[in-house]
């Protein structure tokens, strides 16, 4: 796998969120795609061994931005980084953007919200209308749905919006033409039981080893065709197609 | 392809000519990815393929570990037929070598036999690190009458190939003996080190599989180095392998060959080759000449 | 001693109290560096001891590699004689225990005899990763029925005190099972991998011994495991355990106590107990609740 | 082994060395000591597993400094190191210095001239007289002669000071009361044939694992007692108590 060294633009704190912007101009970046991500090793260092999937918050053609939540060591290291990351290139399908023109709706659980940004992006690129519905554990958490204006937003602890998780305040998910989800897997499935007969994408976590579909680490279940990988046929899959 | 470096890079393996030392692990290379492999490697080795197709284990499969991972992937294959129609992506103007797994010698035996028409196939590898169905579910490499039952088995059916064959690091040095009597043609050492993680604060078992990456390195030099002083045979050697200098260790020790597995998920392949070349350059020698190229032989082991 | 955390720490190993389960791994901690086994410790192991003095190996005896080292340090100690006037300084208030070495089993038998008369030594660990010049220079823990030979004769020698197995990763579930059925009352796994490191630019071997730290972990971890779900007998794991939660992995998969080595060179054994408490506080256990305590048992090996 | 992470005071690069001051109070620091240092993993990293030796260049009851080349991965790393690095306390034994009066010589060779600063600061406050005579490869390194008034100076190269190696500069060390040198094996062992019967110690130089005795990596050969551990016997030996 090829890791490219990229300048950190800037790095701001947000609620309980990294947001880490680095200048990238090398290949194009749908929304849904994830990069391979760690700090630089200096000189190259094995600890930790593996990079981390991590997905593209946001990408204007210039500046490309990751939203994370610091989890072990790997997410640290790349939170303490002050001058440059190395990420691969651009990785897997992301969101099959339904064009037809009916009204969709994007949710995200916690960290889930990292794709949502750049996809809302595309929507408004080419005119389709949706709703965005954010849920959080906590108020600090949620300070990222600043950046996602109208956007209506749930906390676990009740302390912002509706009480409750993300589909507390996305009620109605039949009436939209196209779904679009990220979060845990449990909201995912419970994302796919509510969502109607129209398009239902949901965009899968497992652990990753390579991130090019060398490892066959991170497969997930898939209707009659046993495990698919989720990196390259993935992270984000036809609700209908998930064995969950 | 053409490989300029202004450095004698090839070396030759079972008659084989490689344009250079450098072929990726089973496993560890997929078809998406083999951009990569072109001007790096000098030979071609896709996943294990097996005479089923393989569903694998269910996640977790893999867990990092400190400079390694361990994976438990169950060999997930789309089985031979499937393998063998779907061939032609690895076909990168390189030598192609296959390797297989059986449950049983004589699934071994029918793969090589299988293998033995197809032009294609330049050499077959067998992954003799998965349980044997008739021996309560000990590897094929569980010891050296295991190892020499399907390495002769796979001979026999396999007269006109390069037959090389992958031992584990456990007993690899009276097993290396009993394929080399069987008829190998060279030993692949050594295959991932069984190991275990624990997940402490879920208090489960995260992965029980395979342990790969900088972390083996020592291990399968030494193997390497204790197998190639006991067989005369080549060795591939494989574990570990991460940077240009990694390359010339595993030959210094006595390989003809080696494989790049985990590395190639955290690096470039291209970039241990350019490191190597570097090496080579700085000591004015090509690749052939570090072969077994140690200066002294080491003092009795602890 | 007193260890106050308000947490449980204190374990039994072959009916003798260990105020914690911690101990350090024979050859890793000096007479100079006791005093960091104040209060850490559960009980004292020093250095391995033979029959006469040994001067070990020439240098370079260490190298490092990714996440570890390898020693070759060559059993060196100042013969048993020598080691028993030095004891006193080793007897830090806590359980004694003494590890022990022969070139042939008769040497393992007189030194257990010996130690059986000792008052200050509370159980004697056989270190059994040496060679048996007997036998070709293969170690004791060769096979069952080289560990079964000496275990047996050691057993005899020793009737009165807990007599401990130091194993080699290497065949370890089956050596188990061998050290068990010979009298055996625990059994420590697992002593260093044999491992090999060259430097590329001299061209020579720098270290041929065995691999020590964090990268073995894991290996450690799946002999503990296996051995735990084969034998009766407590385990003492070692292997890598540089953190407070590899002190709980360990005891997950079975082991009674653990054994500290290598990453006391690079950090206070203090602090892995420190968190070693820390993780039994969040979890709201005791050090004996966690030992076995895996929720699962694994899916099969790849 | 306990490490203290002490703040840099500064780093400075003195031709090819790197000069790295720290504040130390906690014990005292006798000439010839060293630490393990460290640079430190953020968080804990195990690549580099082990500490690096080096010598106490420097201390004057509050800052420590060392001087060090680099030549692998940890010293890489602590030249890298910007705001605090991790060292163990002061280890070993060092000179033990012949207060008798008679005057002594004082040899580096290339990095070994580390601890022969706080070596020549001990025996100014003893008001012992002493001749410093430092041999280097080149001008570059020879740079940190000029932090030793008075020394003689030679380079392999001629470029600076008396051509040849620092023997060629001391031609006659017969004539001192005491010769304390440190530098590579083969030097140590040429002022061992050159020095006369009066006191002379070497500072040798072996791979250490631990730094406290504890691991049995270090050791050197010692007359009629075989290997003995440079980390705690030495890294200061009696020339005649070299089995070399
Ligand atoms: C396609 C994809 C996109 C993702 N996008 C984001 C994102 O935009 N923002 C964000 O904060 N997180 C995202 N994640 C999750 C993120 O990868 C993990 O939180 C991260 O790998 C944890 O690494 P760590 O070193 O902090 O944790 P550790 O627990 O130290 O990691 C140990 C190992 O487990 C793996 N691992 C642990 N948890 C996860 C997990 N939940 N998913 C995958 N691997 C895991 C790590 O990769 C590593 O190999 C994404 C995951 C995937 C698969
Ligand atoms: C008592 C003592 C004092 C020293 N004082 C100084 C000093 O003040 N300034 C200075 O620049 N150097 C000093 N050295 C040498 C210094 O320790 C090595 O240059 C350093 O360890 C090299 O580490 P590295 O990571 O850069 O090299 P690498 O080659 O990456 O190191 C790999 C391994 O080899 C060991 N190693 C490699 N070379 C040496 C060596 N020459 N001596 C000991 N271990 C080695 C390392 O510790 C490490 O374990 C001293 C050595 C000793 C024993
Ligand atoms: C994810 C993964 C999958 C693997 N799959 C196979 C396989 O199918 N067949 C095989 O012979 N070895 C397999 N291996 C083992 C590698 O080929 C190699 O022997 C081992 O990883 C050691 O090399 P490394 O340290 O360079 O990774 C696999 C290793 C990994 C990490
Ligand atoms: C420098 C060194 C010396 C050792 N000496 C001995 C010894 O004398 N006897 C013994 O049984 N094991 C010896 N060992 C092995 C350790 O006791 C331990 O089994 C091994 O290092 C694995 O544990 P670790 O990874 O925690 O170091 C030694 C290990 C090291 C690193
Ligand atoms: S992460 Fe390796 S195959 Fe998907
Ligand atoms: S460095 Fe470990 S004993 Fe000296």
């Amino acid at each position: 796998m090829k890791f490219y060294n990229v300048p950190i633009e800037d790095r701001e704190e947000v609620g309980g969120y990294t947001l880490l912007r680095y200048r990238w101009r090398e290949l194009p970046v749908e929304a849904g795609q994830f990069v391979m991500a760690r700090a630089v090793g200096q000189p190259y260092s094995f600890d930790p061994f593996l990079a981390r999937p991590l997905s593209f918050y946001d990408y204007d053609g210039e500046v490309a931005s990751l939203l994370f939540e610091v989890r072990g060591n790997g997410t640290a290291l790349l939170d303490n980084a002050t001058e440059s990351i190395e990420v691969s290139a651009p990785l897997g399908r992301g969101f099959r953007i339904d064009a037809s023109g009916g009204r969709a709706a994007l949710l995200g659980g916690g960290i889930g919200v990292a794709p949502l940004k750049v996809l809302g992006r595309r929507l408004d690129e080419i005119g389709v209308n949706h709703d965005v519905f954010l849920g959080f554990a906590d108020a600090a958490t949620a300070r990222i749905s600043t950046d996602f204006p109208g956007a209506t937003v749930s906390t676990i602890d009740g302390s912002v919006g509706v009480p409750g998780t993300v589909l507390d305040a996305a009620m109605d998910l039949e009436g939209y033409a196209a779904v679009y989800a990220c979060g845990p897997n449990p909201m995912l499935a419970a994302v796919k039981r509510a969502a109607g007969s129209g398009v239902c994408q949901l965009s899968v976590e497992e652990r990753m080893g390579c991130g090019n579909g060398s490892c066959n680490g991170c497969v997930v279940p898939v209707r009659e065709r046993g495990y698919v990988r989720s990196c390259v046929e993935g992270p984000v899959f036809e609700a209908e197609a998930l064995a969950w | 392809m053409v490989i300029r470096t202004g450095v004698e890079l090839g070396v030759e393996l079972c008659c084989i000519p490689l344009k250079t030392p450098l072929m990726p692990a089973s496993g560890t290379l997929s078809r998406e990815a083999l951009g990569e492999a072109d001007g790096v490697y000098g030979a071609m080795l896709p996943k294990t393929a097996t005479p089923r197709p393989r569903n694998g284990n269910p996640t977790p499969r893999i867990a990092e570990t400190p400079a390694g991972m361990v994976n438990s992937i169950g060999l997930q294959n789309p089985g031979i037929d499937q393998f063998l129609q779907d061939l032609g992506a690895f076909d990168r103007g390189m030598p192609l070598f296959v390797s297989v797994a059986g449950d049983t010698v004589e699934e071994f035996r029918a793969l090589c036999e299988r293998l033995a028409g197809e032009e294609r196939v330049d050499a077959v590898e067998l992954n003799l690190s998965c349980p044997n169905v008739e021996h309560g579910g000990l590897t094929f490499c569980a010891g050296p009458a295991s190892v020499a039952e399907v390495v002769s088995a796979c001979r026999a059916a396999l007269p006109d190939k390069p037959l090389l064959v992958k031992l584990t690091n456990e007993g690899v040095v009276g097993n290396s003996r009993a394929a080399e009597e069987a008829g190998a043609d060279a030993l692949t050492i050594i295959n991932t080190i069984p190991a275990l993680t624990v997940d402490p604060h879920g208090r489960r078992v995260l992965v029980r599989g395979g342990l790969s990456g900088p972390a083996i390195k020592p291990v399968a030099l030494r193997a390497v180095y204790e197998v190639c002083g006991t067989v005369d045979i080549p060795v591939i050697g494989c574990g570990g392998i991460t940077r240009g200098t990694d390359v010339a260790e595993f030959m210094l020790a006595g390989a003809t060959a080696v494989q790049v597995g985990s590395a190639s998920f955290v690096r470039e392949p291209r970039e241990i080759l350019d490191e190597f070349v570097e090496y080579l350059k700085d000591a004015n020698l090509g690749a052939v000449d570090l072969i077994g190229g140690l200066r002294d032989f080491s003092r009795s082991d602890r």
